[in-house]
């Protein structure tokens, strides 16, 4: 069975460790707040200028004035900080983040990724996706492996405007884990019930599969 | 202490011309120069190259300058939650220049810090890169960037005083602090405005030096993009 | 939140080693971490690179590493108040490189901030600009400057809390904010170090994503330069 | 008679005009503070990061965490902001600051500065000279007419290294106040009984004398 978006984010949440500072992208990637474990400390980082992010608030918390990238109102916890989109991505580009999640349309074999644009059809504009990608020392990619018609998001080559070259460390799909290395996707996870083949299948890309492919665990 | 203080918003945009490029604060809808906008509307203005993360959505923000066809060209980072932008986009009626994030709110700061370009690993071999130098430092590829300006800076403050100094609340403040350094005329309007002196000198996020002209607003709808809630 | 805190100055310190590159906030003797420098004293780690405006006064801060010859190379803006700094720098004794300061201030936030090189007009013509690539960009000529890293930075601030945010008070401030985000581990040494929540996140000078370790000072002599009084 | 220190600083504050930002340097420029005629609001920005600088504090108002650019104890006027030495040269360099007033060893009469360094002998260092002279809208200079052996200090071609190249827009010294311009230094003003030809003789330069050359007025 395929994973769904709470069990990609949750999957994603085990490669969270105590210590980082992360900055979670719009879509799957704010879910994986929901399931970091307990006794992890992380800090959020959200783009427009905050480092702690905290939940949703309740309703008599909800303030105008503090939303996070994905225009979500949001809280802050003790010890948190505000700043500037200058500094905030000073702090981006410093490489004084430590993870970032985020989506893609596309990714390639060698780790570049497309998640901004659709030629001619859809523009959303690349919003901090391409200085995250730029500086990350660690990205993870939250994605689904194929297009609603069944064709691989998991490419050689992209084929849409690229959002950065050479910079996805780890990909979660609804279908597997895997690691991007020299030679290619390689299978680290299965989706419970998802075989080898049906991976090899919905992956254009090359697809290194050594040893036996454990199923991922939740 | 020099007094900066108009006395209302149309005093504030008396001289926005015609074809003049212009810079407005905010994040989405979270702190945004709502009356200055306003103001916008009403002058009626056009030709306008407007330099702003977002450009509102289809009904608030600058969403309405571009309804209105004030705009002719955007220079921002997201189009996203925008229908109209993204129609007169890929329609081409709109001249728009996407620009990194991080690119957008360094260019503006380079603007207001009279650096005129520096160089950032943001979009290296992607379209944004195209035409633009790169370079190689220390084994990694940056490309060249070079500096914003306006003539108008519209910034949206908390509090501010009569010498020009603003303090922002919350994520409010994300473009607004470059931008008020970037303009050359730099409008701040501000939900409370209070006497020199009464601010702590310490916790000044934009000095005076940089607002021209400082008003308190009428009134803020602040509306909310996504109302997001849990149980309490 | 991650707790940043340290039990003192010598567990701060304990991997500081010969040869490092350091910086060090403060301007003259304002905003100097004290407790820091006199670790390093103690500690006697040699040929160091040290990143500071100036080099404190002959007997006072980064003075007493250059009388103990703690220090190989200077990265500063200024010798002015100590004559063992300029003995020193006019007898080839120890290396020196002056920038001007807003290019030595530009630089540590360029490190920090991840750009590696960026164009100001100060020393364009000079002898600063010898051996540096200078270029035009809208008629005024610019050099091309670099940015600086530190194996370890030290700053002193007012206030901190747990999880690394600063808070400066006056011209204390200076070149600690800067320093701060570019070492690839920075020491904060503060006043007061209170616990995380207890400082109001609008306030915050310096995040706590920058400081690998804080500590509150033990004691602060802050000695006075150039005291200068009126009558009452 | 020549102007003394305090007369050069009180003639420098003519220049400074209502709802100026201005720079003031070491030495005889901190004077010039001293004698801002009332009504004029100025305010005064110290490199070090503060705009709105107050006069000295009293014994009792003495805070080592307040000082201005020459490490001097000085207070804050209400309205006033502090900020970090980056910001402070962005201001500097972004030409947000009016005025400059500064000392030098020489200028030319190209209006190039020299203030930093004697080789071999001297140096200083630049401090922020050389940023504020590089970028400011207007620099004017205060200094002495000529060295303790006599030569002049107001030269063809600087002989020391310089600070900034074409930057000095007027110069006020013990002697006369003079304005560069393409052809030289033009004489605008003569200190109280000082004749043409004391000033033609102490200056190496071009000196251009059109017309009656008035006293300075204090």
């Amino acid at each position: 069975m395929a994973l769904d978006k709470n069990q990609i984010a949750k999957r994603i949440a085990q490669e969270v460790k105590n210590g980082m500072y992360v900055n979670l992208g719009i879509g799957i990637p704010t879910l994986v707040a929901n399931y970091i474990p307990h006794g992890i400390e992380v800090v959020l980082q959200s783009e427009n200028g905050l480092l702690g992010m905290g939940p949703f608030p309740t309703e008599d918390q909800v303030d105008a004035d503090l939303i996070n990238a994905g225009k979500q109102t949001i809280t802050t916890l003790p010890g948190s900080s505000i700043f500037s989109s200058a500094d905030s991505f000073g702090m981006i580009r410093g490489e004084h983040v430590d993870l970032t999640i985020l989506g893609a349309m596309e990714v390639s074999e060698e780790g570049d990724i497309a998640n901004w644009k659709i030629p001619g059809k859809m523009v959303k504009g690349m919003g901090g996706a391409m200085d995250l990608v730029a500086s990350a020392k660690n990205i993870i990619v939250a994605m689904q492996h194929t297009a609603r018609d069944g064709s691989s998001k998991l490419l050689k080559e992209c084929t849409l405007p690229i959002t950065g070259l050479k910079c996805v460390k780890k990909i979660v799909t609804d279908l597997c884990v895997m690691e991007v290395t020299d030679k290619g996707f390689k299978l680290l996870e299965r989706a419970p019930g998802v075989s080898v083949e049906d991976i090899q299948k919905a992956t254009e890309g090359t697809l290194i599969v050594e040893g036996d492919i454990p199923e991922v665990q939740l | 202490m020099i007094n900066k203080t108009v006395k209302n918003v149309q005093e504030a945009l008396q001289d926005v011309q015609d074809g003049m490029t212009l810079m407005l604060g905010g994040f989405g809808l979270c702190g945004i120069p709502e009356n200055c906008i306003n103001e916008l509307l009403r002058l009626g203005v056009k030709d306008l190259t407007c330099i702003s993360n977002n450009a509102g959505v289809d009904d608030f923000g600058i969403g309405l300058l571009l309804q209105k066809r004030q705009v002719k060209k955007m220079i921002a980072s997201y189009v996203g939650e925008n229908a109209e932008f993204e129609r007169q986009l890929l329609s081409g009626e709109l001249e728009v220049e996407l620009n990194p994030q991080g690119t957008l709110a360094e260019r503006i700061r380079a603007g207001g810090a009279g650096i005129p370009a520096f160089f950032t690993p943001a979009g290296y071999g992607t379209e944004v890169g195209e035409g633009k130098e790169s370079r190689e430092f220390n084994g990694k590829m940056y490309l060249m960037e070079t500096w914003l300006k306006a003539d108008f800076a519209f910034v949206k403050a908390w509090k501010g005083d009569t010498a020009g100094n603003l303090i922002y609340k919350g994520t409010a403040r994300n473009f607004n602090p470059m931008m008020a350094t970037a303009g050359k005329i730099t409008v701040a309007e501000v939900e409370e405005l209070v006497p020199a002196g009464e601010l702590d000198p310490n916790m000044i996020h934009t000095p005076g030096i940089f607002v021209q002209r400082i008003f308190q607003g009428e009134k803020y709808e602040k509306r909310i993009e996504q109302r997001t809630v849990r149980q309490a």
